[in-house]
């Protein structure tokens, strides 16, 4: 009891305490490929802190529904965060949810944030809504069909059951269709992390924002709960990106692997932020009503990658 | 009995021709009627309890059949004369009649009633003189208004049904041939009984040859397509209670007539001679229903069509024949005439009031008179088929005896065309009935009219929920006498 | 069955009948239609008296005068009235002209005579009367389908009825007394009926042409 | 013994109720209350009843008839479920009635709405519990003709009445294939006994039994509203009042689904693989296209309607991947799919029930369906807006609320067709994810246009601004299935136990020890997942405060919206719903054909607009390709026909003198 007490927390420190890493160093490593030096690793803790330190500004406008949204939204992402295995996949919480949990948890924190951004009546808000609803609409299909890939490999939705048994299953789970869910789960999260060609983190341009958009109007503590819910959902899907896919080097339990796993999954990590880094930098924002081109890649990849496990089985 | 129940009418008919006030009339009417019903009654409880009687030199008798026929005649006769009174006193009210005709019109309804009444009592031959009677009887009553159009309905009437009524005598002669050879001696019987008993010796060609031009001729009179040409006109052109008897009872004496004639045929030819000119009778009828009735523009042509449907419907069951089939076709018979008239009832109430027989001049029926808008829509409900109204359990007594006699195709025609008369008719219907009133009209015509609607809808809704062993056992004992082995 | 007094006499009666009936399809004046009617009415009488004389019955007796009253004298006579009350033209006007419609009745003779000898247990005569008055039947209506006027349709019922008459009186030997009293009284009706709707359509539509009589539609 | 009393007494209550309506109907206070109350007591005693029996045995009761009409009550754990469902709905609305009514007095004869809202649950509980086939068509049809006399209860409205002719038409052609199908069954039993259809497929032939099948698919999938059977759904649904709206959308559509599992399991065995595989394409294809449409549309009931499509395709998912099952004969995976579709049933008939609720309410206070004339009620009628927000996250699937769990077990039974032995059936039941996933996605897009559109932000128009509060007796119905819906969502591992003893029934095996265990539920062993809506639940409660502690200190203050340039922002810059289903209209433009037109007129210049006009529609698809060309065509055909009746007697006569001579020559030829 004790010990998954212990997990549960450090679950949680680790979860919220290395989000803001990872987004430091995607900006870096992007600023490394445009050639800029970039603002500093640790920056994103910087902003938080700053954001907390203010006060908010809330529109005249809204109702409860605002100040509950940063709230649920946050709650929901860390809710996820208990499912997915991080360091080792002895999750105190693995049984309350899959993978399909995971992401119905996260639709939950954006359809908080989308209500609450039409809450404003501003148009931005408006518009954010819109196209987040959109994109999200556009992404669910291929993250089924990609977990339905992924599950059907392994005979299980529980995400620590997934890594143990990729594990288990050795090279072999390399398999073609392996590797066409986890490309279909690439393009799935660019999207669900809002970065170009879907979304672009930085601009606040307003053709083209769509989360930015969204979240204009919270200011203050509540735009840092925002900002941070949005980074440690950003880190949950690139860890779930890296222990869904390649798992090795996960830790079974709280013990000595732990260091191991700590290292590999910081390498995994960091290699994945570098693939979004250079994806980020070679590529330009796309226009909004060319998405469904990258989605269909996604959904068709992510098929391709469930008819080749069915016929791989034989029968 | 049997001679005072044909005795009520006629002396009701002459009582009503010799009165002098319209209290009078409408009085001796009223109890002729009852009378009239009583009598009826008695007539089916007695057979019902001893069997057949027969009476005065074997031309008057009565079966379980005979029974059931008098038993609708009376009923809608009762509510059509209570109806009536409420009719023709709002039209001498407002000067559309005078009481010259009102005398007319009550004697002639009695002469009619009694016409039909005779219908279900007598043999072969007094069947075809009983039926040409109300041909006679009832072409005057058409023209009461002798308006143009009903002088033209009532001319295609009379010669359409005269002509047919001919081939119908034509049949009836071939059938007494064929039985006079049978008996081997000049004086043939002509009662039903004997002619049953020996019907498996008739002579096939010949009763084959009778069979047609008997439902040809009958078939006329019945309404089956496509000798049904003449009765959208006198339906619609007839005063609205006179509409409710030839379309509610009317069509039933000459379907009994066919029914009579299937029995004595079927024996030598086989029944399957029968069925299939039965069932092909019955679809047409009711396959040439569902064009006019979804296309049409007058409300009461649109009941006469929906008549053309349900004479089709019966002959169908009919054809299909076996218990369920010959039962579903008489239950069927006693629903619609318990369903058309009160539909009929309604129209005329909505005729007296908006003064037009045109679906799209009429709306908003149910707030201008909500009872009688309500009985339009509840028994548009009840003639379509829907459930919970007695025709929705004949009509799927039919359906059932289609599909468990094997006529798969046959049924599911069926089904659709009903399908498809339902849409159309109750769109019709229920753009009358509802909305707002397109005109000031306002209040009920009569609380005579509405007593006569709400008789009749208990016996049409009824039916839908419990049929009552007593009915039930009527129309098993109906069933024994026509079913052909 | 059967009797040998007249048959022979009855066999060349009901050709005469039959050439009756064609000079009712065939002619074009409206009066010797009606004679030809009357004609026929007349032999039809006659044959009913030869039945009657050779069963012996009084009733066929009482059958064939009523006929002879009825049909030969009061219903010609009730035409001629209305022809002159009405002032019916002369000429009739058809859909078919005289000479098809004369082939078309020969055919329908041939089906009588072909559906007739297909029943078995037939006597010469009986047969031979059967497929006479069946074809007058289907005459009779093609007739009242191919004249305009309704005082033709009239005529063609009653040459309808005739067939009728032959065949009960011929096959059978007559109906009981009450029955042929029946028909002859609703014949008889009818006819009146007829005769004031004539009138009533006369006097409604200023025309007898039933041609006209189609404002009931659908 | 009791069970008979207590199920005559629901049977009584429900009449006593439609009979006090009628008498009582000259006062509206008195006949709102006599109702309603009646409704309600039967609703709670019907709860009670479906209860008992659910943990019984199967209730019968038979009424010795005549012939061919007989009237008799079965009702096992399967029927228990759907008046539990019925009734749990009815005492929601029954009490929500009678604040919902005051609106319509002084206008319209309360009495006649309470008489058929009572007849109609009653009705409702009837077809669930009919024992025999022709007693189940009466009480069918009688559910509809009085659901259809419910929607005609404002036929002063042209639309009104419109939307009644189609609904009754559509469920009429339903009955009729509900005919058939019987008659196919019947035929082979030789009796109406649903007792004797039991099983009836093995005595049918291949063909018969494909066509009771179809004949049963369209039949009801006509009442369910499947796609291109549903179109009466977004016509009949807001012509009719809200309550009686709740009812149908929530549950009297669910009664299709019963007879559909009595009818494809229980009758014909549900053993033939291409039943399934049908019947998920359909179900497919009315989810996506009932939140297609629904998304296009800014009349809440409509929307509501459309959703409702959208729903019945996701209870038909789960129904027809156990088919699948049942025919490769796997009945564990079986009930594991029909648990799935029976507890979105149960979810929908909640959830769809409260937001037909919150419809009302908005309708009560604001006088208009069109949402885009509403915004801010969240601050006007805080309740409504909290109800209708949770029955939003519900229909959402979002977690932990109701809509998640089923379509996890959805989900859950699409990942299971992995046991089947057909490759390509394996391979289409997990493509139809892909329709499930994007359904439920759009879904949430749709609810958090509705409710972000009518609930927040400023008052669009004078509707919206002049909008109160509901009374309380609405805001309590509402209140009981928003608490049903937060109720079956973390219960989950329990409604699951009794979900299986209904299934266990019907499909052979029970399977709730596998699939539950403490608060979670997972899927049969063959394959690992599970979740646990409870701690789900919990853990959001446990995270929730730490960010408010976070926000807790600190000053807020107010300010208006940045208006975008604008010196300041009205209700008219708000983003509207037409707006905001934009990319997905452009992006489904092949489905929706969307037509847009502009109209400005300008002065003087081309750069000086005086007014400007922008409408966008988008085409009716199935109304416009095939009911239209197929309308169009009865009536040409019919205008053909019209022919026959010239009015010419010589042509009538001709008919005859035809017939007859046609008939007398095949005798001669020896045709007849």
């Amino acid at each position: 009891m004790l010990v998954q007490f212990a997990l549960f927390i450090f679950q949680l420190l680790v979860i919220l305490a290395l989000a803001p890493l990872l987004s430091g160093l995607i900006k870096k490593l992007k600023s490394f490929f445009q050639i800029r030096k970039g603002p500093p690793l640790f920056q994103s803790y910087h902003d938080l802190f700053k954001l907390m330190r203010k006060d908010s500004v809330v529109s005249e406008n809204t109702s409860w529904l605002f100040n509950a949204a940063p709230v649920v939204s946050f709650a929901s992402v860390l809710a996820a965060g208990l499912m997915v295995p991080i360091f080792t996949t002895a999750l105190p919480f693995g049984f309350a949810g899959d993978l399909i949990a995971v992401v119905y948890l996260f639709a939950l924190a954006r359809f908080s944030i989308a209500l609450a951004a039409l809450d404003t009546g501003s148009s931005f808000g408006g518009m954010g809504a819109s196209r987040e609803m959109f994109i999200s609409s556009l992404v669910e299909p291929a993250m089924i069909l990609s977990i339905f890939a992924v599950a059907i490999n392994v005979g299980t939705t529980n995400l620590a059951s997934i890594s143990t048994e990729v594990i288990s299953q050795g090279m072999t789970a390399l398999s073609p269709s392996h590797l066409l869910a986890f490309v279909a789960f690439f393009i799935i999260t660019i999207a669900e992390t809002g970065r170009l060609p879907v979304d672009n983190p930085a601009t606040h341009l307003e053709l083209t924002m769509v989360h930015e958009a969204m979240i204009l109007e919270y200011s203050g503590k509540q735009l840092a709960v925002i900002e941070l819910g949005v980074m440690v959902k950003q880190f949950l899907v690139f860890a779930l990106l890296a222990n869904i896919f390649f798992p090795w080097g996960i830790s079974s339990g709280l013990d000595a692997g732990i260091a191991a796993s700590i290292i590999a999954f910081s390498i995994k990590i960091a290699v994945l932020g570098l693939c979004m880094a250079i994806v980020e930098s070679t590529t330009a924002k796309w226009r909004l009503f060319r998405l469904p081109d990258l989605m269909s890649i996604s959904l068709m990849l992510a098929f391709l990658a469930v008819v080749f496990t069915i016929i791989m089985r034989g029968g | 009995m049997i001679k005072y129940l044909l005795l009520a009418p006629v002396l009701t008919g002459i009582l009503c021709l010799i009165s002098k006030k319209q209290k009078q009339i409408e009085i001796i009417n009223l109890l002729g009627s009852v009378a009239t019903l009583l009598l009826g009654l008695a007539l089916v409880i007695s057979v019902f309890q001893d069997g057949v009687i027969v009476t005065w030199k074997d031309v008057l008798f009565a079966d379980a059949f005979s029974a059931y026929l008098v038993l609708i005649v009376s009923l809608v006769g009762f509510a059509t004369s209570v109806y009536s009174v409420g009719y023709m006193g709002y039209e001498i009210k407002h000067g559309a009649m005078d009481l010259k005709r009102l005398r007319l019109y009550y004697c002639l309804f009695h002469i009619f009633m009694f016409s039909m009444l005779l219908v279900g009592v007598t043999n072969i031959l007094g069947l075809w003189i009983a039926i040409e009677l109300t041909t006679l009887v009832s072409a005057p009553l058409i023209i009461l208004y002798s308006k143009k159009s009903s002088v033209e309905a009532a001319w295609k009437y009379l010669i359409i049904c005269t002509v047919g009524i001919t081939f119908a005598l034509f049949g009836t002669i071939l059938t007494y041939y064929a039985a006079v050879q049978v008996f081997d001696g000049s004086e043939g019987a002509i009662d039903w009984l004997s002619l049953v008993s020996v019907a498996d010796q008739f002579d096939p060609v010949l009763m084959k040859i009778a069979f047609i031009f008997v439902l040809i001729g009958y078939g006329t009179k019945a309404g089956l397509a496509p000798m049904h040409t003449w009765l959208p006109d006198a339906h619609s052109e007839a005063p609205s209670p006179v509409s409710a008897m030839l379309s509610g009872v009317l069509l039933n004496c000459a379907m009994y007539a066919i029914i009579r004639f299937r029995t004595l045929t079927a024996p030598s030819t086989g029944t399957e001679f029968t069925s299939n000119l039965m069932i092909a009778f019955g679809l047409l009828s009711v396959g040439i229903a569902v064009p006019f009735i979804i296309l049409q523009k007058d409300y009461k042509r649109l009941l006469a069509y929906s008549s053309v449907e349900h004479m089709g419907i019966i002959a169908i069951g009919i054809g299909f024949g076996g218990i369920l089939g010959i039962s579903g076709a008489l239950l069927h018979m006693f629903n619609h005439a318990m369903t058309k008239p009160l539909m009929f009832f309604g129209a005329g109430n909505v005729l007296l009031k908006y003064g037009t027989k045109e679906i799209d001049k009429v709306s908003g029926v149910v707030r201008s008179m909500p009872f009688t808008g309500t009985m339009l829509l509840l028994g548009g409900l009840a003639i379509t088929g829907a459930p919970p109204f007695g025709i929705f359990i004949s009509e799927f007594m039919v359906l059932a005896a289609g599909f468990s006699q094997g006529n798969i195709i046959s049924t599911v025609l069926v089904l659709l065309f009903i399908i498809m008369i339902f849409a159309g008719f109750f769109s019709h219907i229920s753009r009358m009935a509802l909305g707002t009133p397109n005109s000031d009209v306002r209040g009920e015509v009569s609380r005579w009219t509405l007593g006569a609607m709400a008789l009749l809808m208990v016996f049409v809704l009824v039916p839908g929920l419990y049929i009552p062993p007593q009915l039930y056992e009527m129309i098993m004992k109906v069933v024994e006498v026509l079913v052909v082995p | 069955m059967g009797i040998m007094f007249g048959s022979e006499l009855m066999e060349s009666i009901i050709a005469l009948i039959m050439v009756s009936t064609f000079m009712v399809l065939g002619s074009k004046q409206l009066h010797t239609s009606v004679s030809a009617f009357q004609f026929q009415s007349f032999l039809l009488a006659c044959i009913a008296g030869i039945v009657a004389f050779s069963t012996g019955r009084i009733d066929i007796y009482i059958v064939a005068v009523l006929t002879l009253i009825i049909k030969a004298i009061l219903i010609p006579y009730l035409f001629v009235y209305v022809i002159r009350e009405l002032k019916v033209k002369r000429e009739v006007e058809l859909f078919i002209n005289i000479s098809p419609s004369l082939l078309i009745g020969g055919v329908l003779v041939v089906i009588s005579y072909y559906l007739v000898r297909s029943i078995g247990n037939n006597s010469q005569l009986s047969s031979y009367a059967l497929s006479t008055s069946m074809a007058m039947v289907l005459i009779g209506m093609f007739f009242m389908i191919t004249r305009k006027k309704a005082i033709s349709q009239m005529l063609g019922i009653l040459i309808m009825e005739n067939g009728l008459f032959l065949a009960a009186i011929s096959l059978t030997y007559g109906m009981p007394l009450l029955v042929e009293v029946g028909i002859f009284f609703d014949i008889l009706v009818g006819t009146l009926i007829m005769g004031v709707l004539i009138f009533r359509i006369n006097t409604t539509f200023e025309t007898i042409d039933t041609d006209r009589l189609t404002t009931l539609m659908e | 013994m009791d069970l008979t009393y207590l199920f005559l007494g629901i049977v009584f209550t429900y009449l006593i109720g439609a009979v006090l309506s009628v008498v009582l109907h000259r006062n509206d206070r008195f006949v709102t209350y006599a109702s309603f109350i009646s409704s309600f007591i039967a609703s709670v005693l019907g709860i009670i009843f479906s209860f008992s029996v659910m943990f019984g045995d199967t209730f019968v009761i038979d009424i010795p008839g005549s012939s061919i009409l007989q009237f008799g009550v079965s009702i096992d754990k399967l029927s228990a479920f759907f008046i539990m469902v019925i009734s749990i709905t009815s005492l929601a609305v029954s009490i929500y009635s009678i604040g919902y009514m005051t609106e319509y007095f002084g206008k319209k004869d309360i009495g006649y709405l309470g008489f058929l809202f009572n007849m109609f649950i009653l009705s409702m509980i009837l077809v669930v519990s009919a024992s025999n086939a022709v007693m189940f068509i009466i009480v069918w049809e009688l559910m509809s003709v009085i659901s259809y006399f419910l929607v005609i209860y404002e036929h002063e409205k042209p639309e009104t009445r419109k939307a009644g002719l189609i609904y009754i038409i559509m469920t009429h052609v339903g009955t009729g294939f509900i005919i058939l199908s019987f008659l196919i069954m019947a035929s082979a039993s030789g009796s109406f006994d649903f007792g004797s259809f039991q099983g009836i497929g093995g005595q049918l032939s291949p063909a018969l039994k494909d066509m009771a099948f179809l004949f049963a698919l369209l039949g009801f999938g006509t009442k369910a509203g499947i796609v291109p059977l549903h179109i009466w759904l977004p016509y009949a649904h807001p012509a009719a009042p809200s309550n009686v709206s709740a009812l149908m959308s929530g549950v009297m559509i669910k009664t299709a689904i019963y007879m559909m599992v009595r009818v494809f399991f229980e009758f014909l065995g549900a053993d033939v693989l291409w039943w399934g595989i049908l019947l998920l394409v359909v179900a497919c294809i009315s989810s996506l296209l009932g939140v297609m449409y629904a998304l296009m549309e800014h009349d809440i009931k409509r929307l509501l309607a459309y959703h409702s499509v959208e729903n019945i395709g996701i209870i038909l998912i789960g129904l027809s991947v156990s088919m699948i099952f049942m025919s490769a004969g796997q009945p564990e995976l079986a009930a594991f799919g029909l648990i799935a579709g029976l507890y979105h049933l149960i979810n929908h008939a909640m959830f769809k029930s409260l937001l037909f609720m919150g419809a009302g309410s908005i309708i009560f206070s604001t006088h208009t369906r069109d949402i885009e004339s509403l915004g801010g009620l969240i601050k006007k009628m805080p309740w409504t807006a909290f109800f209708f927000l949770i029955g939003s996250i519900s229909i959402s699937a979002l977690p932990p609320f109701n809509g998640f769990v089923s379509e996890w077990l959805t989900f859950h039974a699409q990942l299971l067709s992995t046991n089947l032995s057909n490759n390509l059936v394996t391979v289409l039941v997990l493509g139809s994810g892909a329709a499930l996933a994007l359904t439920s996605a759009l879904a949430a897009a749709c609810f958090v246009k509705a409710f972000g559109i009518s609930f927040l932000a400023l008052p669009r128009t004078e509707h919206a601004m002049n909008a109160k509060e509901v009374p309380k007796t609405m805001l309590a119905g509402m209140g009981i299935l928003s608490f049903m819906c937060i109720l079956l969502g973390i219960l989950a591992f329990h409604v699951a136990g009794i979900l299986d003893s209904v299934s266990a029934p019907i499909v052979g095996t029970g399977i709730a020890s596998t699939i539950t265990s403490g608060l979670t539920i997972g899927t049969v062993p063959s394959f690992a997942g599970s979740i646990s809506t409870t701690w789900i639940a919990l853990l959001l409660i446990l995270f929730m405060p730490l960010p408010i502690i976070l926000l807790r200190s600190g000053i807020t203050s107010k300010y208006e919206t940045w208006g975008c340039g604008q010196p300041f922002s009205t209700a008219r810059n708000e983003y509207t719903a037409t707006a905001f289903s934009k990319p997905i209209r452009k992006w489904l433009g092949n489905i929706y054909r969307p037509h847009r037109e502009i109209h400005a007129t300008y002065a003087n210049s081309h750069f000086f607009k005086t007014s400007f006009k922008f409408e966008s529609h988008i085409e009716e698809v199935f109304e416009q390709y095939l009911y239209e060309p197929f309308i169009e065509l009865t009536l040409a055909v019919s205008r053909s026909f019209r022919v026959i009746q010239t009015g010419s007697i010589h042509a009538y006569l001709a008919y005859i003198f035809a017939v007859l001579v046609i008939l007398l020559i095949s005798i001669i030829t020896g045709g007849i």
